[in-house]
């Protein structure tokens, strides 16, 4: 490995770390602190998230019954442990942002933005290191509050995670107002922070790439992280603009939402889903780019189709801005507009395709390995497959006229958010796991956890996609209200009591986490034999990364590449001389078989 | 980076890009009291005049006619997408 | 700004860290600063966006005779030429910096505080005379996106002339010198913005 | 488990089950495909001793190929479903002679006005019902939705007819029951804390027992 002379300065701080605890550890500037910050914060989060839903879940198999343990919940919450009708519909909303904004999106962005960017492209740390802290430490309160909100007057915000106005803009219409403000508040800061986060990663990615590490040597899981940081960049103000309006429409007397003095509530439909189509995108990018990663990892092979990989995440970072009406079709929205939203939307079905294909093409021909990772990047692809292709029935605008509003959406969203992006973070936790914290993961909890998460997964989402062509609204509190409904209580309750396994399952990876980080095995190096520049510098590593800026010699999936001379792999770093011709050389772009 | 390292003869004429953001706001006050043009015309007026001035800030007290293509690309990527945004919804409420 | 120690590789404050392939060819401060703004740029798209939806579709719930019914026209004209000499004194103080006379640096950037700072106490004057003539955020369509957008705007200013009171105090202490000005620069992009910004809301808030 | 859709008693039932039917094959199509080429390439791939992965970093012709192939359904997929909305949700697609109701969503209920003997909205004949949609069999419904308060959607399974009632708005849609018997009414956005129970009976009669129970109703209003 070749270095280039750096700053004196960086090599004594990768040496000698004389910082105090706090700055160390608490209030640090470190990316790789801040990622684990991060992390220990959104799994909190996604657990809140979960035990969320195990309430929703309950209410729906056993309606009016009395939920074991829910006796401590407060009489506003439940009655003797009967979930009432005002704490469902907080339940719903709040499942739904603590999951979305608090658990998958800093886990994807939050934790391995800031964990991986700067260690694989070869920086010492993030541009503006004392901004990423303040962008962790704003996120904290704004959590905070999205919490204290349950313990408020009047109860939490219950207009939806997509807070529709004017329910969300009237506290008479929901019973709720401090609670609703708070929301709107909290997801404000958060905003804020993530607004802050992606011009650092941006940054970041534009100007400290090492050398060498030019455009098209970047690995896939940086291009995801890079688009979805644009993607979070130009969205989130466009949401933090739309709560301040719907905030102001609450306390200040404003009528942007209300129509009684002019107002337009599709308006609020229309910026929020302006922001919320690309943040579904945000959701997914980061997935699709570890799950690459990884895929390349397990097969011991280059990623199939590097190029069209790229620009397949650039065209779905795109596209996503022009597809936002499709969660408007039955809104009352302009038909004519709703036609054209349509095409987009089924446009944005083809980078899809490509990259499953190219996954599909990177197995092939591979010699795979099944390590945990691998599994749970796999079951991303193949359960991403099912997600994008329920999309197609949302997106016929007649069939979304009967299945809109129906579990068949909310079957749809776990299919991309659980079994796409969820599965995806596993992989990725448990494949950069031993680079944080300098341990190994039991691959064989790891397993039994995948196994049983992939079992219960799929028998609790497959039936809702059932339940939602036989009608069955979501969002509401009792189906037996409805006499169409009624054939499907045997169904409901399936679904509950394998959720409620699922969510058992969970606690295998949690034990798997922290006993890991107690009591695993001392990581190596390079544990997973990748080529990747985070593998080159000791588990976990130390401030600054590299002694020396690395220098970057080759694109980033050399798997098996005749140049590795020992081993199956060649390492982004290491200076080879190329083979004789006429044998390919280590750029894809020159390979005869990519034109 | 024209700007930097260069010396005091290369900076734009601020005062007369100054001058003209002030003409150009006089205009505009003008231009909005007059009664007898058509009120299509006096909003794509001021619209056009609003621009002008937007664009005399941006490309020399921001210096973006100084700047690299990366800057100036990056700078215009966003714009489609408000344009976008505003015009669909405008579609939605004709 | 502080700055990982890594970065400055070949010395040069003003210039990009690493000699990337293709990067932006600025220093990182500026493109972070200019990446920053591309996001207030959609948050100030959403509320133009907002405020152009609502009045092409309720044209009704403005005045008749257009906004200056209700606003005082020549107080906002008069703060609009304020701000404008705040870019100007602005862009003096860069230049300044940059031909090293840096004993003018402060002081022109002691000028566009004091006008900044004068122009949201003129909005402020501008407030409270609406409110007491009955004119507040709860007024129809027309007060609500006119307290909202003005609003966010002062309160942009506002944030503005808190960093460039920090900044002339670092240019007074001669913390900036012809070969690393990045944060006179740097404040300079994001003041110059919210120059920009008020020139399209004078226009399209006060004057259509 | 059952794939089926439930019984549709409207005539946009046809159309929209079709569609669902035919995306469903196609779906089917492509996720055997991919799922079992997964599997496949899983099992014969898998590392062994010996064996060394094939170096290779893709093929322009395979990606052309599964690019255009998406591409192009999801285009017929989408240019098949355009014609199906106009019909159902165009600007124009209510039939003249549809009979006009207005419905009138507020929390937690819906009201169904009639146009009375008349067949006119807005003459002193009409009467509004809560919570009851009585319709007669093969004869298009035009009805123009409202909302007092919040945004409703209204949605009736059995018609497939979906559609936001939004405060501020009139919304007009339209159906034709092809079936006679009792539906059920829901509300399919949430409207608050009884937006579970937000439910109306739909009623679909004969055309003559229509007409009976609208000049039977029109009189018990009038008397009052």
């Amino acid at each position: 490995m070749t270095t280039v002379a750096t700053h004196s300065e960086a090599a004594a701080h990768a040496h000698v770390d004389d910082r105090s605890f706090l700055r160390k550890y608490i209030f640090s500037t470190d990316h790789k602190i801040i990622g684990i910050q991060f992390l220990l914060m959104s799994l909190l989060f996604l657990l809140v998230g979960g035990t969320l839903a195990m309430i929703i879940r309950w209410q729906q198999g056993y309606p009016g019954q009395a939920m074991p343990g829910a006796g401590v919940l407060p009489e506003t919450m439940a009655a003797d442990g009967i979930i009432l009708p005002e704490f469902y519909n907080s339940l719903v909303t709040m499942h739904g942002t603590f999951m979305v904004f608090f658990a998958i999106m800093p886990l994807l962005v939050g934790v391995f933005g800031n964990y991986l960017i700067p260690l694989k492209i070869g920086a010492a740390d993030m541009a503006f290191p004392r901004i990423n802290m303040a962008s962790f430490w704003i996120a904290v309160p704004a959590g905070i509050l999205m919490i204290v909100g349950f313990f408020v007057e009047g109860g939490h915000a219950a207009a939806g995670w997509t807070g529709y106005a004017p329910l969300s803009a009237v506290p008479e219409y929901t019973g709720v107002s401090l609670g609703q403000q708070i929301w709107c508040v909290s997801l404000i800061v958060l905003g804020l922070s993530s607004i802050l986060g992606s011009m650092n990663y941006i940054s970041t990615v534009i100007n400290l790439r090492a050398p060498g590490m030019t455009w098209f040597r970047l690995p896939l899981s940086i291009w995801a992280l890079f688009i979805t940081a644009i993607l979070v960049l130009l969205a989130m103000p466009i949401l933090s603009g739309a709560l301040i309006m719907l905030l102001f429409d609450q306390v200040l007397g404003t009528h942007f939402f209300l129509p009684a003095q002019g107002g337009q509530p599709l308006l609020w439909q229309h910026l929020f889903w302006f922001f919320g189509h690309p943040e579904v995108y945000i959701l997914i990018l980061p997935a699709m780019g570890f799950v690459s990663d990884i895929i390349a990892n397990g097969s011991r092979k280059p990623i199939f189709g590097y190029h069209s990989m790229v620009f397949a995440i650039a065209a779905i970072g795109f596209l996503g801005w022009m597809v936002w009406g499709h969660h408007m079709f039955q809104s009352g929205m302009n038909p004519t507009l709703g036609t054209s939203f349509m095409i987009s939307t089924m446009l944005i079905a083809v980078p899809s395709a490509i990259k499953t294909f190219n996954w599909l093409g990177t197995l092939w021909g591979g010699s795979i390995r099944f390590h945990v990772p691998m599994l749970h990047a796999l079951a991303f692809v193949s359960m991403f497959v099912i997600g994008g292709l329920s999309g197609v029935f949302m997106a016929s605008t007649p069939v979304d006229i009967y299945i809109h509003d129906t579990y068949f959406i909310v079957a749809h969203i776990h299919y991309v958010l659980f079994g796409g992006s969820l599965f995806a973070l596993f992989a990725a936790i448990t494949f950069w796991y031993p680079k944080m914290f300098g341990k190994l993961m039991s691959p064989r909890l790891g397993k039994l956890h995948f196994w049983l998460t992939f079992i219960f997964y799929n028998m609790t989402f497959f039936p809702m996609h059932q339940l939602g062509l036989q009608g069955h609204m979501r969002r509401i509190y009792d189906p037996t209200v409805y006499q169409f409904l009624d054939h499907l209580g045997g169904l409901n309750r399936f679904i509950t009591i394998s959720a409620f396994l699922l969510f058992a399952s969970q606690l295998i990876f949690a034990y798997s986490f922290i006993a890991g980080w107690f009591r695993g095995e001392k990581a190596p190096e390079n544990p997973w034999d990748d080529t990747g520049l985070e593998w080159t510098t000791p588990s976990p590593p130390p401030h600054g990364n590299w002694p020396e800026t690395p220098t970057v010699h080759h694109p980033p999936y050399e798997f098996s590449s005749p140049l590795a001379r020992d081993g199956d792999f060649l390492p982004q770093t290491r200076e080879v001389k190329p083979l004789p011709d006429p044998a390919p050389t280590s750029t894809p772009a020159d390979t005869p078989a990519s034109r | 980076m024209a700007e930097a390292s260069t010396t005091t003869h290369s900076h734009p004429r601020y005062f007369l890009i100054w001058f003209y953001l002030a003409a150009l706001t006089a205009i505009e006050i003008w231009v909005a009291q007059i009664g007898s043009w058509s009120r299509m015309f006096v909003i794509l007026t001021l619209v056009f005049l609003a621009v002008w001035k937007a664009l005399l800030v941006a490309l020399y007290f921001m210096h973006l006619k100084y700047e690299g293509r990366q800057i100036k690309l990056m700078v215009v990527a966003p714009l489609p997408l408000a344009v976008i945004l505003i015009l669909a919804v405008l579609q939605e409420f004709r | 700004m502080s700055h990982p120690a890594h970065a400055m590789t070949h010395g040069d404050a003003m210039h990009p860290p690493v000699k990337a392939e293709f990067g932006s060819g600025v220093y990182t401060e500026k493109l972070g600063m200019w990446v920053f703004l591309l996001s207030e740029v959609m948050f100030f798209t959403a509320l133009i966006g907002s405020y152009l939806i609502l009045r092409f579709s309720r044209p009704d719930a403005w005045p008749a005779g257009g906004p200056q019914e209700v606003l005082n026209i020549p107080v906002t004209a008069v703060n609009t030429f304020l701000l404008i000499c705040s870019s100007v004194t602005m862009v003096k103080a860069y230049a300044a910096a940059a031909d090293g006379k840096l004993n003018l640096l402060p002081l022109w950037l002691l000028a566009t505080t004091l006008i900044g700072a004068t122009f949201v106490g003129v909005q402020a004057y501008e407030y409270t005379e609406l409110v007491t003539h009955g004119f507040g955020p709860s007024s129809g369509l027309f007060g609500s996106t006119f307290y909202t957008m003005t609003g966010f705007h002062g309160f942009h200013v506002s944030m503005g002339v808190i960093c460039m009171a920090y900044v002339t105090l670092r240019a007074f202490r001669g913390k900036y010198s012809a070969t690393d000005h990045r944060g006179v620069e740097v404040i300079g992009l994001y003041w110059h913005f919210v120059d920009l910004v008020w020139i399209i809301l004078f226009t399209i808030v006060y004057l259509i | 488990m059952n794939w089926l859709l439930p019984p549709g008693a409207s005539t946009f039932a046809g159309d929209i089950d079709r569609i669902y039917y035919i995306i469903l094959v196609i779906t089917t199509i492509a996720f055997v495909v991919v799922q079992a080429g997964l599997v496949w390439f899983l099992i014969k791939y898998r590392a062994r001793p010996g064996r060394k992965a094939l170096y290779t970093h893709g093929n322009m012709k395979a990606e052309v190929i599964w690019t255009a192939i998406p591409a192009v359904t999801v285009i017929v997929i989408g240019l098949m479903s355009g014609g199906v909305w106009n019909h159902i949700k165009g600007r124009d697609s209510v039939p003249a002679d549809a009979i006009p109701l207005a419905v009138h969503a507020s929390q937690f209920e819906w009201n169904v006005t009639y146009p009375g003997p008349d067949g006119q909205l807005g003459s002193a004949d009409d009467f509004t019902v809560r919570n009851q949609l009585h319709v007669p069999v093969d004869r298009p419904v035009a009805v123009m939705l409202t909302a007092e308060d919040v945004i409703h959607s209204f949605n009736v399974p059995a018609f497939r007819i979906k559609q936001d009632a939004v405060p501020g708005m009139h919304i007009r849609t339209w159906f034709q029951a092809t079936q006679t018997g009792e539906y059920e009414l829901g509300c399919a956005e949430l409207c608050g804390l009884g937006h579970y129970r937000m439910r109306a009976v739909v009623t679909v009669h004969t055309a003559e027992d229509y007409e009976r129970w609208l000049t039977e109703r029109a009189q018990t209003v009038s008397l009052r």
